[in-house]
């Protein structure tokens, strides 16, 4: 079990970052922190996919032109796998937007509203 | 926050340093094809220095430098940089986006075009990401008001 | 209160799924698990011979797989005009 | 030469011409419409070439972006099973664009129009990109530009939708992550992002229990983004409270698009034998479907507004999806999938009827409805016609797909959801009767004095013609498929259900 653990704990690590974000997400009665919540809920998957891409004793996965010609001899050991990385840039800019498109709407909300409560606003569009 | 600070030290400090930082955010963009780097990260720190100005001046000063009408333009131009890269070797026979068949029109081999063909599109992601998170940062933070808010906020500042 | 304790029920659910899951991964940074095996070898060993780029994080989203960076940009480009439509009042 | 390009020039003429729509719309707004609507062409047209090909060439083809090989580069397949859908897709939306004109000059400020049509194109493009991608992770980024155009045009509706958009935005997000995790399951495990290449990969770790939380995460994502029936939540709301152009484009073209996903996902990606024989994914997936169908007849039949009610008639709408689906046979299957594609018909029809009816009266509770046959006959014309289909009368299209799922539970022998299915056809012909009730047949006190042909006070008052002919067209289509279902299934469907049936 430990042995289980302290192989994988990259991904355990993940999974209780998840935790913590749907926790959030779900639970939280005010919309800003639901929103920290869902960001918390987006870096964690970063990271589970970050961890997907390393190897032990692997370099980043750039190629420097000073030393010789390396560019031949080069196995794919040697470095990490650059997928996940050029996946998660992608996932980036999708927090970022989601984000800044969350944010917008909170401001719409508040202005009309006057508050960030769920359920204060649930209350105001019932009347 | 978009109002005037009146703070000589960040005043000059902001204008000393924002030419360094779009300087950087160019050498990002242009060594990002063999060192980390690239469209998104140069297009970043480039809107970072915009917002800068708007924090250490005001969002005035930033408009009289970066106008909406370009601002909006922008968005859209940087997209269609890419897109129409991809469109340009649609053109040319290739599939989209085979930046290999850029060699066409361009005077080096297939291998070297994909080289530039990357280059162009980094470039039209830096533009795009610029003007969003410019235009982002002063929508949140002005409430889409723009200079009303300022006004506003100067007001009240007068009050006080 | 319930809302609160249902929803930790959901996400110790979700959670414990997800760790079943993970007992059958590789080893974490294991250089023979499949992902660094299967697709990705191609891209470190060839980068420079196809692409004419050192970078290989660059030439796997700029050229391998360009076409998701094309709509990543247009993800941002699509919440701009979001935030722009939400809270930009009418120009004069 | 142009024939080889049609897969991907039905996603990037719209996308690249969304581009345009902004920049122009800044200085003039009357441009935006046309330009939108060269866009919607090109792709509709570029997505019936590839029907045509597809037929032609007698099996799915392969398009390869960058010209890179598929694991290592993206690729976008058409086939038998996404070409109707995309050509369906592409219809519709031109048909609701035509008919958003008017209807958005009303609900919205004149300055958003620009940014408005904008999004209105990305969204389509996210379907379109959907549908047609042959790559896990791009149907992942294609399904975000398509949900965040989504939660931005319903965001901008009436009073409450900011608040419902900011929900869609939280479970979108949840329904987006959990497609991400598991395709981070499966390529963990695998190394590839590509379908073809999954299903090559796959049945050699079918025992693995990634897989199987892989696949269980894929559902759920997918789940969120169809609304089906226990990730309905943020459905009823957000399509509600959105201005009646965004409900008539996203209410039959989104959910549907999630329940092509999860044919995609359940016999491409994973093997019949996988989804069906190993574990009971389709079992419980019908069970989901039956608890949906009865929890959306209810609560239909709670509903006073008009668009409420459709939204969960859509929930329901895609329980008898996964009905086909989880029937795991031949005539479940192509029920399914006829299903699909009549379902964008039947939704659009009902939607684009209640956005007529919110522009001419500004009202949709049904128990106002009265007199409206006189103001607004042929509107309501249409509405009859969607309501048939739904409820499942021969001549419309509605009656075939249900006639085939019907077929396809007898053959499985899952008489449980035989009887949710018939069940619910008798649930929905109430449904309907009690809006026709309302809106054709008149008080017969009120009756007496006025038997000279009509109320002298109501007078016909019906929507312009760039509404109706929209809605006619698409009441036409709804009788034209109905009629040339056999056609269809024959020439296009019989082909996309996989060969292990």
């Amino acid at each position: 079990m430990l042995e289980q653990i302290v192989s994988r704990y990259n991904y355990w690590i993940y999974i209780i970052l998840i935790l913590i974000g749907f926790y959030g997400m779900m639970a939280k009665n005010n919309l800003l922190k639901k929103l920290i919540g869902m960001n918390i809920f987006q870096w964690a998957l970063i990271l589970y996919y970050v961890s997907i891409g390393a190897k032990k004793g692997g370099t980043v996965p750039i190629l420097s032109e000073e030393a010789g010609s390396p560019f031949e001899h080069l196995k794919a050991i040697q470095c990490v796998n650059p997928l996940p990385h050029v996946l998660m840039l992608t996932a980036i800019v999708v927090g970022v937007a989601t984000t800044g498109i969350a944010l917008a709407l909170l401001i719409i909300i508040y202005r009309r509203y006057g508050t960030l409560e769920e359920d204060e606003i649930i209350e105001e569009l019932r009347r | 926050m978009i109002s005037k600070w009146e703070d000589l030290i960040i005043e000059t400090l902001c204008r000393f340093l924002i030419p360094f930082m779009q300087t950087y955010s160019l050498y990002v963009l242009v060594h990002g094809h063999s060192s980390p780097g690239g469209g998104f990260q140069g297009g970043c720190i480039m809107a970072a220095c915009f917002i800068l100005l708007v924090i250490a001046y005001d969002l005035n000063e930033a408009k009289k430098r970066f106008k909406e009408k370009i601002n909006v333009i922008f968005c859209s131009l940087g997209v269609f940089i890419y897109a129409g890269t991809g469109w340009a070797c649609l053109l040319l026979g290739g599939n989209f986006l085979d930046y290999g068949k850029l060699s066409l029109i361009l005077p080096t081999d297939p291998i070297k075009a994909r080289y530039y063909g990357m280059a162009s599109i980094e470039t039209g992601v830096e533009i795009t990401v610029m003007a969003i998170m410019v235009s982002i940062f002063w929508d949140l933070v002005t409430g889409g008001k723009h200079e009303e808010a300022l006004e506003e906020e100067n007001a009240r500042a007068d009050c006080k | 209160m319930i809302g609160k304790i249902v929803s930790i029920l959901i996400a110790i659910f979700a959670a414990s799924a997800l760790l079943i899951g993970v007992k059958d991964f590789p080893k974490w940074a294991d250089p023979n698990q499949p992902a660094s095996l299967h697709v990705s070898p191609r891209y470190i060993e060839k980068t420079v011979e196809e692409t004419a780029v050192p970078n290989m994080v660059t030439s796997v989203l700029a050229d391998y797989r360009g076409y998701d960076t094309m709509f990543e940009t247009s993800v941002i480009f699509t919440a701009g005009i979001a935030v722009m439509m939400f809270l930009r009042r009418p120009h004069k | 030469m142009i024939s080889h390009q049609f897969p991907v020039l039905i996603v990037v003429t719209p996308l690249i011409l969304s581009f345009f729509v902004n920049v122009v719309g800044w200085w003039d707004k009357r441009y935006c419409v046309p330009i939108v609507f060269v866009a919607l062409s090109v792709s509709l047209f570029s997505a019936i070439g590839a029907l045509e090909a597809v037929i032609k060439h007698g099996g799915p083809i392969h398009y390869h972006l960058g010209n890179w090989q598929p694991p290592w580069g993206i690729e976008y397949v058409i086939d038998y099973l996404n070409t109707p859908i995309l050509v369906a897709i592409a219809f519709i939306s031109i048909l609701v664009l035509i008919f958003s004109q008017r209807s958005i000059e009303k609900e919205l400020p004149e300055s958003k129009i620009p940014q408005f049509y904008t999004l209105f194109l990305l969204n389509v493009t996210g379907l379109l990109g959907i549908t047609v991608t042959g790559d896990a992770f791009n149907l992942y980024v294609l399904l975000e530009i398509a949900s965040f155009s989504a939660y931005a045009i319903i965001g901008i509706g009436e009073r409450g939708a900011d608040f419902s958009a900011f929900r869609y935005v939280i479970f979108g997000t949840i329904g987006a992550c959990a497609y991400l995790l598991g395709v981070g399951y499966l390529y963990i495990v695998t190394g590839s992002l590509n379908m073809a290449d999954l299903h090559h990969l796959l049945p050699k770790l079918y025992y693995s229990r990634a897989v199987l939380v892989g696949m269980a995460f894929f559902l759920v994502g997918v789940g969120i983004k169809m609304g089906i029936f226990p990730f309905h939540t943020w459905m009823p709301d957000a399509y509600t409270y959105a201005p009646s152009t965004v409900s008539a484009l996203l209410a039959p073209l989104f959910t549907k698009v999630g329940a092509y996903v999860m044919i995609r996902l359940l016999f491409t990606i994973f093997e019949p034998s996988f989804s069906i024989k190993l574990y009971p994914v389709a079992e419980i997936l019908g069970w989901i479907a039956a608890a949906g169908i009865v929890f959306a007849c209810v609560m239909a039949l709670a509903q006073s507004d008009l668009k409420r009610m459709f939204c969960y008639l859509i929930v329901g709408e895609m329980g008898y999806i996964l009905i086909g689906i989880a029937s795991a046979n031949r005539l479940g299957l192509t029920g399914a999938i006829l299903h699909i594609i009549n379902d964008m018909f039947m939704m659009a029809c009902l939607f684009t009827v209640a956005g007529a009816i919110m522009y001419k009266t500004g009202d949709r509770n049904i128990y106002r409805f009265r007199y409206l046959h006189r103001k607004m006959p042929i509107t309501l014309g249409v509405f009859v016609v969607g309501a048939l289909s739904v409820v499942g009368v021969p001549p419309m299209c509605g009656f075939f797909s249900k006639w085939y799922l019907i077929l396809g539970t007898i053959e499985a022998k899952k008489w449980i959801l035989l009887g949710v299915l018939l069940a619910s056809s008798l649930v929905n012909a109430i449904l309907f009767f009690r809006v026709i009730e309302n809106a054709y047949l008149e008080p017969r006190g009120e009756h007496a004095f006025a038997h000279d042909g009509g109320h002298p006070s109501i007078s016909l008052d019906e929507v312009p013609w760039s509404m109706l002919i929209p809605m006619l067209m698409i009441a036409a289509g709804i009788i034209l498929l109905g009629i040339f279902s056999g056609v269809i299934i024959k020439h296009i469907i019989q082909f996309a259900v996989p060969a292990s049936f």
